[in-house]
């Protein structure tokens, strides 16, 4: 097993070297210039002037191979430095975004908690909604809960979180006023009222992706509790005599678990990033809002870390998933 | 049989099958499951060489491996005087329709998604040029041959019981008309009363197509039926090789000794008055087989020089083969291997 | 079981079978009659009503349900059920082509992945690459590149249709490709596929006749998500500025610009958001119903 | 000052306490000078500050200076080469040292410094220097004569920099100044106290700011990110912002907001102009790049006068006016809509005329020769690709023009970009507003300040965009008139007023009502939307529109 | 052993039926038998027959949508299985009845140790502490003959042999001393050596715990070695019942006595060909109303169509299914 993850973690370092370089070649070919935003009336000279203080003029492979050196030493000396309080980066250029003037990295750090908290949040409790539903209604196969979950995940999953977020904001920030509609970033969770505040502001956000994963996830659930609940091993654990509860909160669903706990590995990477449309439409401003703002501007320094850092992440997860299947399922032995 | 020697129609010559074991980061190979591992054996044509052992010593690696179902470690097989070893895509292509297989596992065996018709039609999609019609007309012959319905030809697989099933199996080996099938566990999963009819179906065909038979077995007393000359294996080589009367009247090799005491008798009577050899300990590794002869940490009459030197397979008697260190002249024994740096 | 008379039965189309397990299966009929009634609705609309979903009458725009507009009309007095019509059309054909372009995709690759050991690697670090790239750029590459070609080949419309059809496609079928390559792996180490080597089957007929049949309910699963993704991401390019000529209406699109006047004007969600759902859920129960059916195991019972 | 308070009811500084502003579109960075979106100039008003600004109606207001300079007052030397700044005695810093001339000078400095990619380079351009008179006065020579000398050191977009603070930050170094340009010291109202780009902006009162009783506001947060209904339901309907920016909304939604009573939505009118450009020369595919929608190709039909006047008057401005801006908008025939001196008066183009459009094209040839619902001649069809960036209100009046134009019997086929990619100048994508690969396109255009010159140099013959200079240019239509030219020359000679306004008017009226080379549709006002109870708000098309942030306060209930 | 002695297990007219979509299949129908301490009852019968679901019926582990138990009382211990509640139920599975099921590969949790699911049951009815049942399994690993016992108990089935994963759910069902082993196949999937080896342990845990025990197989062979008494089943019902030795000398029911010619020997004479009974199984949608062996019988006559034959006693504690009377070669006369 470990040295699966080794050699799967050795592996992923040529195919990240290639990821990027087919990012940065995509983002080269795409259209758009980080002069959009430059008001028509600028003449061109000014802005070809600009672009060059980009570093635009100079040529592919040379920036692509600054990017690099930036990202894999700069970047990571920089963050030894901001912990050990050592000056080795001192003076060299960090990857810096065209957009704001400043190092990308810094950014994505201010953006990681509104991210992990209602992001990341809502994929944990739209899994914690979608597990037991899931197994309720393959345990009660074709019962009325069974008709309804189907029912309502697959409206859930049709309906677009565009619609979903706009219209939960009209009912409960405008009309019923009980939340408010735009996320404060700024807020600071010290006390017991600040701490409702926060509560306050992430439950419409959470939910409505909570509501978007659960469906897909309960899904996947219910189809993996329904090919275990047939097994040889459920009835062996009944002949011990042991509850109900215990053959399927303990046999049935370890089993079941293991298809689903790589789907939900495999579903992180994309929270991260995917949750572009209800940042928007509740002002969150996480990493995925910074992602499209970055790509309206042009801003490719950031576009190209933003996505490599997916990629990472995707790689990454995808190396999770492999491995707790191993780990959850004994039978995999992958040396 | 065995002595109207008709013409070989199989010779397989030290045939080895590794399986790679790769391991540590850079998966570098650390080692081999030596599942086949040096087996050398003749089938004449029309008889039915029977193989019994232990599940995992190789039987059916060996079978498939015959059929160069696996690419081969090292060693010959010669099939109707054609070198399939090492024969490439197309030559096999068209060794295939001279022999067949009929598998262990009859509803594994037979594709889920596929009606009888077309599962028993597919070789003759594959290698024949047919008119719909002809091929429609064949598939019925071939299912009257196996005794299946008409009838059933829109079915599929899982509507049928298991000898039904696999009496597809044995239809769709039939259909190119090969010469040599091997049958490989064909009964294993098989019911008794069912097993009865498949091994008649086997053997009623044998007398009408002329067929020579490899009959992979772990059920002895099906093997003493149906086989004209039996092989012992153990451990990815064979122990004993001998004609059936004379292997079950006169075990040599103490392993077929025990196999063949383990055996229950269907008759209460006899049952209580058997004499049995329980063997102890489970079958070693084949990624790690004993020092010396592979039987050793189980052999009941186990000596010194077996933990030491691999006893050679040889023929004590004629047409009898044993690879036991108790039937080997002890003397060459020691001499080769002092004369080999061990 | 016992049949005893000896009639050969003649050959049967397996379709059959899986029509006659099909129609056994309540929820699946259900869906796919009202998939047909969409479908129908979304073809024969036009003929039933005439209105020009692009017809512009300005005198009653914002209008209600009324006798003339039964569905109401548009900011620019569009008539909302034409407009409904018309966006059916585009938004079942891109959902359905996209669909099967990406199940086609991601079926080959985690076929060819599954299958052949030596392409495993590379076809899953493609995979991995896929998921990698950022959507919106790849988007405004591919757009780029091919978008006046097609549109001088094909002319405006099906050349943004095709474009949009292939953007979709590429870029979801990921997901597909690792399941099926899953199973494949499983599937690989059954012993009918030995069976079928030992009769000399190559390997593109294994493919065929023995391995894809028997991913089939994974790939359904698949198909049903499939059709409602796609439909939602074209909503999101036209959004984007990268689909569709913007006075041409899809559900997705109607029920983005509907968003904007959901206090105002409800019922103007409402339409496209039953129609899609309605959609995916009738195809959510084919599928189920299709899987059933396609598994003769099941279908026995 | 000149700022209006009228019903602010003074007090101490900060007595407001908490002030919410939310802008759809998040800023950035604080440094003018590094940025083009008019987001980053606003959220920077609210701290740096220009020599002056210009008011709600277009006036110069002195802030930093003393007085604005002119000939009259003898801040402008006589040969129109230098004009002379005095700042006020007391302003100082927020780190309280004094404002004086070195930081006017280094600001000039700043913007021109080689590989500083400075966005307002251009109101930079002709000065030869910026000479320190003494501590407080400093005097801007030009290279030649300029009739306006503005353009530097007025309005949010070149405001002065503390030299001290930006003094390591010239040339490359600017983007390495990330402390600076998010926390520039200023001398405005307030102080950032945390800046998170592209997402919120934290600021407080300004301790050193010259007025003892402003600002009212003790903190500010600038909110940014989301949509422009998001932004105008967040102030109009929940109260949970006092000011909104922007909202570019359809009138029937922004009437629905303020029927929630929270808050109201304010317009004012600058020279914001929504146009259709015609193409003069040919976008055809088929033709090689090198002269594809280059004057080497003149178009089809759209280079025949009479083909674009009866497309301009097929369409009802009214209408479009009505749906797309209710009163944020009014109909136009002009480029040049404000101020009054420059504003032509053209109104033919008002009243729809749809079967004087017809008549026109069926004079000039074109007939429905086979029957196809589109006009032709010697086998041109008059078809149109028509193209604008991506925007509800955009494709709303593209659907509304292509039905109009269908019933002169004109065809089109809509596209919308992405407007990143329309107005982003890449000369790799074919979708660019410049390249014009299309047959007419609309967007909006206007300029800052107050004199249009530049403006209507724009459409100089050569200017426009073509393969040799990479497509840029400004010339949009390829527009190429001798008359014309000359004009624009005879213009930038001229220092009276008067005589100014004439020349702009008669350029104008050639773009428009003579060649229809233009077609204005609306001039559009701003639409922001400020909470009932905040007060002071006074819409500034000209300048940064938080102006005069110092100036709001809370009206009491 | 003593005839009069009190049965354990006393089942009488058990009943179970599935529904399914193309009808009811009637796997069981009317099955009486007991079965009496410290005795080993064979069963047999061929695939299909209704075997497994016998006895998984008897302590309620058909499942249970699709099965329906249709009447019948299985009486253990002076209860009635079939009307105990589901609490009662769980106290009795597992610590009073031990049950080895058919296929030792699936039988196991793959991704619990063995070591945890041998403790389980021990946990539950012993209430003995982790360690205790750690310890208690590792004896018991070691009593059905796996070496290295303690070390085993946290590998994972799939670190088994077959034989070795059915000698731990051998020693899963052992785990509280029940007083009633009901053994599916237990050796079926395994080869003759290993086979061998759990003949021999069943044989002496037999003798050290005196518990009774069913034995289903079909392999007659493993019946003549160990059975005392057997039960012979077709189409689900008990077609015949005798001794061992009385079964194999003298079987009454014309099934019984094919399926001992079809079995092939070691010893004894090689006969040229198999005999095979000739025909189907029976399916079993209908309701039993005739002999469910009639289409393969060569004794068929009318009555065997008219009504399904109850059992005969035809000698000393042997009785059988079947109108046709062997000794006489005559219909039975009831
Ligand atoms: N593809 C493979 N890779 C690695 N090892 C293999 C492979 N196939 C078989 N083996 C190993 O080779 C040995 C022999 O296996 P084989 O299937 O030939 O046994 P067998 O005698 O047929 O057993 P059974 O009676 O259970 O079918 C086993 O230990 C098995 O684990
Ligand atoms: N879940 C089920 N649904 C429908 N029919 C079933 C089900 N389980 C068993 N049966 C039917 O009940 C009958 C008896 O099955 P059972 O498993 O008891 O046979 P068996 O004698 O144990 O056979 P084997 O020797 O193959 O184990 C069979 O006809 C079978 O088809
Ligand atoms: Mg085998
Ligand atoms: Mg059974």
């Amino acid at each position: 097993m470990l040295n699966y993850t080794i050699r799967r973690l050795l592996i992923s370092i040529p195919t990240l070297l290639f990821i990027s370089l087919a990012i940065f070649l995509l983002l080269e070919l795409a259209p758009g210039d980080p002069m959009a935003q430059v008001p028509l009336t600028v003449p061109p000279e000014v802005k070809q002037a600009m672009r060059e203080a980009l570093g635009l003029g100079e040529p592919v492979h040379i920036r692509f191979w600054k990017w690099i050196v930036q990202f894999f030493w700069t970047e990571p000396l920089h963050l030894f430095d901001s912990w050990f309080g050592t000056a080795w980066a001192e003076g060299q250029q960090r990857v810096i975004s065209w957009q704001t003037r400043s190092p990308v990295m810094e950014i994505v750090a201010q953006r990681m908690p509104q991210t992990l908290w209602v992001v990341g949040l809502s994929y944990i409790i739209g899994t914690l909604i979608a597990l037991p539903i899931g197994i309720i209604s393959a345990y009660r196969q074709y019962s009325i809960f069974d008709q309804i979950g189907t029912f309502v995940s697959m409206v859930g999953f049709s309906v677009p979180t565009f619609f979903t977020g706009v219209l939960l904001i009209v009912i409960f920030s405008v009309k019923l006023g009980w939340f408010p509609s735009i996320y404060d970033t700024t807020l600071v969770v010290n006390d017991w009222s600040s701490f409702v505040l926060q509560l306050k502001q992430m439950v419409m956000p959470v939910f409505v992706l909570a509501l978007y994963n659960a469906a897909q996830i309960s899904r996947f659930m219910r189809a993996s509790m329904l090919d275990n609940l047939n097994q040889d091993y459920v009835r062996t654990a009944r002949a011990k005599g042991l509850t109900e509860r215990v053959v399927v909160l303990l046999h049935v669903l370890r089993n079941s678990m293991i298809p689903v706990v790589t789907v939900i590995a495999l579903g992180v990477p994309t929270v991260f990033g995917g949750a572009i449309i209800t940042e928007q439409v509740f002002k969150v401003n996480g990493l995925g809002q910074l992602l499209i703002t970055a790509i309206q501007a042009n801003d490719l320094p950031m576009v190209q870390s933003l996505t490599f850092i997916f990629a990472v992440l995707i790689v990454l997860f995808n190396l999770i998933a492999d491995v707790l299947y191993g780990l959850l399922d004994p039978r995999i032995r992958y040396d | 049989m065995s002595d109207a020697r008709a013409a070989k129609l199989v010779q397989v010559r030290d045939l080895k099958m590794h399986f790679p074991i790769h391991a540590g980061v850079l998966r570098t190979r650390v080692g081999e499951v030596k599942a086949v591992d040096g087996v050398s054996f003749d089938i004449y044509e029309g008889e039915t060489l029977g193989l019994v052992g232990e599940s995992g010593c190789g039987k059916s690696t060996c079978g498939r491996a015959v059929l160069r179902l696996y690419d081969l470690t090292s060693g010959s097989v010669r099939i109707d005087g054609t070198e399939i070893g090492d024969a490439g895509p197309q030559r096999l292509r068209r060794m295939r329709r001279v022999m067949q297989m009929v598998f262990q596992d009859p509803q594994a065996s037979l594709n889920p998604r596929m009606t009888v018709a077309g599962i028993i039609g597919e070789p003759l999609v594959e290698h024949m040029k047919m008119s719909r019609k002809d091929r429609q007309e064949r598939i019925y012959q071939l299912m009257d041959a196996v005794g299946l319905n008409r009838a059933f030809a829109n079915r599929y697989p899982h509507e049928f019981s298991g000898g039904q099933r696999q009496r597809i199996g044995i239809a769709r080996a039939l259909a190119l008309n090969p010469k040599f099938i091997i049958c490989d566990e064909p009964i294993a999963a098989l019911d008794v009363s069912i097993q009865a009819q498949v091994v008649n179906l086997l053997e009623d065909l044998q007398e009408e197509f002329g067929l020579t038979y490899l009959f992979i077995s772990h059920d002895l007393s099906m093997v003493r039926h149906i086989a004209d000359r039996v092989a012992v294996m153990y451990l990815g080589k064979i122990a004993e090789l001998a004609p059936r009367d004379a292997i079950y009247a006169e075990p040599l090799h103490p392993y077929t000794q025990a196999l063949l005491s383990a055996v229950p008798e269907p008759d209460p009577v006899l049952h209580d008055t058997q004499q049995r050899t329980v063997l102890k300990g489970d079958v070693p590794s084949p990624a790690k087989p004993p020092e010396g002869c592979n039987f050793c940490t189980r052999c009941p009459r186990v000596m010194d020089v077996c933990h030491r030197i691999d006893p050679e397979y040889r023929e004590v008697a004629p047409g009898r083969y044993v690879a036991c260190h108790l039937y080997n002249d002890a003397q060459t024994a020691e001499q080769t291997a002092a004369a080999m740096p061990a | 079981m016992a049949v005893e008379g000896g009639t050969p039965a003649p050959p049967r189309s397996q379709w059959w079978d899986v029509w006659d397990q099909f129609k056994t299966h309540k929820g699946a009929m259900a869906g796919a009659f009202v998939f047909l009634v969409i479908l129908l609705g979304v073809i024969l609309g036009p003929w039933l009503w005439s209105i020009d979903p692009q017809a512009i009458d300005i005198r009653a725009r914002n209008s209600g349900p009324t006798l003339a507009h039964p569905f109401g009309t548009d900011q620019l007095g569009r008539d909302t059920l034409a407009r409904m019509i018309a966006g059916g059309q585009t938004s079942m054909a891109v959902g359905i082509t996209a669909m099967l372009l990406s199940l086609v995709v991601g079926t080959a690759v985690g076929v060819l992945a599954g299958y052949f050991r030596r392409l495993d690697g590379i076809l899953m670090r493609l995979t991995d690459l896929f998921l990698a790239l950022p959507l919106l750029p790849l988007l405004l590459v591919i757009i780029l590149l091919f978008r006046d070609r097609l549109r001088a080949v094909f002319g405006p419309e099906t050349g943004i249709f095709l474009l949009i059809v292939f953007v979709i496609g590429i870029t979801s079928w990921m997901q597909t490709a690792r399941i099926v390559r899953g199973d494949v792996l499983a599937i690989k180490e059954r012993e009918f596929v030995l069976a079928a080597k030992s009769i000399g089957t190559p390997a593109h007929r294994m493919i065929f006749r023995h391995i894809l049949p028997n991913v089939l309910s994974p790939i359904m699963v698949s198909a049903t998500l499939g059709i409602a993704t796609a439909i939602i991401t074209e909503s999101a390019l036209s959004f984007l500025g990268l689909g569709f000529p913007s006075d041409y209406p899809t559900w997705g699109r109607l029920l983005y610009d509907a968003t904007d006047y959901l206090q105002q004007y409800p019922e103007r969600v409402i339409w496209p958001g039953i129609a899609i759902s309605l959609t995916v859920l009738s195809v959510n129960y084919i599928g189920d119903g299709l899987r059933d059916a396609l598994d003769p195991r099941i279908r026995g019972r | 000052q000149t700022e209006g308070d009228a019903g602010n009811p003074g007090g101490e500084r900060g007595r407001d306490g908490q002030l919410n502003i939310i802008y759809w579109q998040a800023p950035s960075i604080m440094n003018p000078y590094l940025t083009g979106g008019t987001k980053d100039y606003e959220a920077a008003s609210l701290v740096l500050e220009p020599l002056g600004r210009f008011d709600p109606e277009g006036n110069l207001v002195p802030y930093l200076a003393e007085e604005i300079p002119t000939v009259e007052n003898g801040g402008v030397s006589e040969d129109l080469t230098s004009i002379t700044w005095k700042i006020k005695d007391d302003v100082e810093w927020s780190d309280g040292t004094p404002v004086t001339s070195e930081d006017v000078r280094f600001t000039w400095e700043y913007c021109t410094a080689e590989g500083g990619g400075c966005a307002q380079a251009a109101k930079f351009d002709g000065i030869e220097d910026v000479e320190i008179v003494d501590e407080k006065t400093a005097t801007v020579h030009f290279d030649t004569p300029k009739p306006y000398p503005y353009a530097a050191f007025m309005g949010g977009q070149s405001p002065i920099l503390q030299a001290a603070q930006f003094a390591d930050c010239l040339g490359p170094r600017a983007p390495e100044c990330t402390e600076a340009n998010f926390n520039p010291i200023g001398t405005g109202p307030f102080v950032v106290t945390d800046f998170r780009p592209n997402d919120v902006i934290q600021l407080e009162a300004n301790d050193n700011f010259r007025d003892p009783e402003k600002p009212a506001f003790q903190t500010v947060t600038l909110k940014g990110g989301g949509d422009a209904a998001a932004a105008g339901r967040a102030v109009m309907e929940t109260g949970e912002f006092d000011y909104a920016w922007n909202l570019q909304l359809a009138p029937e939604v922004l009437d629905q907001m303020a029927a929630g009573g929270q808050g109201e939505p304010i317009s004012a009118f600058g020279t914001l102009v929504e146009r259709i450009e015609m193409n003069l020369t040919n976008p055809d595919p088929s033709l090689p790049p090198e002269t594809r929608a280059t004057r080497a190709e003149p178009h089809p039909f759209l280079s025949e006068q009479p083909v674009r006047q009866a497309l301009s008057m097929a369409i009802d401005r009214q209408i479009l006016t009505e749906i797309g801006y209710g009163v944020a908008g009014r109909p136009t025939c002009n480029l040049v809509p404000a101020p009054a001196n420059y504003a032509a008066d053209n109104t033919d183009c008002l009243t729809q005329d749809i079967e004087g459009a017809k008549a026109m094209l069926e004079e000039a040839g074109w007939t429905d020769t086979n029957g196809n619902g589109t006009r032709d001649k010697d086998g041109v069809e008059l078809t149109m690709l028509f193209q604008s960036s991506t925007n509800a209100v955009r494709q709303d009046f593209q659907a509304l023009i292509k039905d109009w134009w269908r019933q002169i019997g004109v065809d089109a086929e809509l596209r919308n970009v992405d407007s990143s990619v329309f107005f982003g100048g890449d000369p790799g994508s074919p979708d660019t507003f410049q390249k014009f690969y299309a047959d007419a396109e609309m967007y909006a255009n206007n300029f800052d300040g107050t004199d249009p010159q530049a403006y209507l140099s724009m459409y100089r013959c050569d200017n426009e965009p073509r393969p040799e200079t990479q497509w840029q240019g400004e010339n949009i239509n390829r527009f190429c008139d001798e008359e014309y030219d000359a004009l624009l020359d005879e213009l930038s000679q001229t220092a009276d007023l008067e005589e100014r306004g004439r020349i702009a008017k008669e350029l104008n009226t050639i773009l428009t009502a003579d060649t229809y080379t233009i077609v204005p549709l609306v001039d559009r006002g701003r639409v922001s939307a400020r909470a009932m109870d905040l007060g002071g708000v006074e819409l500034n098309t000209w300048d940064s529109e938080l102006w005069n942030a110092a100036d709001w306060y809370r009206i009491a209930e | 052993m003593p005839d009069g002695a009190q049965p354990v297990l006393d089942v009488r007219d058990l009943k179970t039926v599935f529904r399914t979509r193309s009808g009811e299949v009637h796997a069981v129908n009317s099955v009486s038998f007991d079965l009496r301490p410290g005795e080993l009852l064979g069963v047999v019968g061929e695939s299909g027959s209704g075997k497994s679901v016998t006895m998984m019926s008897l302590i309620g582990l058909v499942p249970m949508p699709p099965a329906e138990m249709r009447g019948g009382e299985v009486l253990f211990g002076g209860q009635d299985l079939l009307r105990a509640g589901p609490a009662a139920m769980r106290a009795i599975r597992g610590k009073r009845i031990g049950f080895v099921f058919q296929d030792p590969m699936t039988s196991l949790n793959p991704v619990f140790t063995v070591g945890y699911q041998l403790c389980e049951p021990l946990r539950r009815h012993m209430g003995l502490s982790k360690a205790a049942a750690r310890k208690r399994a590792a004896e018991l690993l070691d009593l059905v003959g796996i070496p290295d016992a303690a070390r085993r108990l946290s590998d994972y089935p799939h670190q088994f042999s077959g034989g070795m994963r059915q000698r731990v759910m051998i020693a899963m069902a052992l785990a509280c001393d029940p007083e009633v082993l009901i053994a599916d196949e237990p050796t079926t999937a395994l080869d003759v050596t290993i086979q061998a080896q759990i003949l021999e342990l069943v044989k002496d845990l037999r003798q050290k715990l005196g518990m009774a025990i069913i034995w289903i197989t079909h392999d007659l062979g493993v019946i003549a070695g160990i059975a005392d008494r057997v039960l012979v089943m077709y189409g689900g019902q008990i077609v015949e019942h005798a001794p061992v030795r009385e079964l194999f000398a003298n079987p009454q029911h014309p099934y019984t006595r094919a399926l001992l010619k079809t079995v092939p020997s070691v010893r004894g004479d090689r006969a040229p060909r198999l005999r095979v009974i000739e025909g189907q199984p029976p399916i079993l949608t209908a309701a039993p109303d005739a002999c469910p062996f009639r289409f393969r019988c060569g004794h068929r006559f009318d009555r065997c169509d008219a009504e399904n034959p109850p059992r005969f006693p035809t000698g000393p504690a042997h009785d059988a299914a079947c109108f046709w009377d062997p000794a006489t070669d005559a219909p039975r006369n009831a």
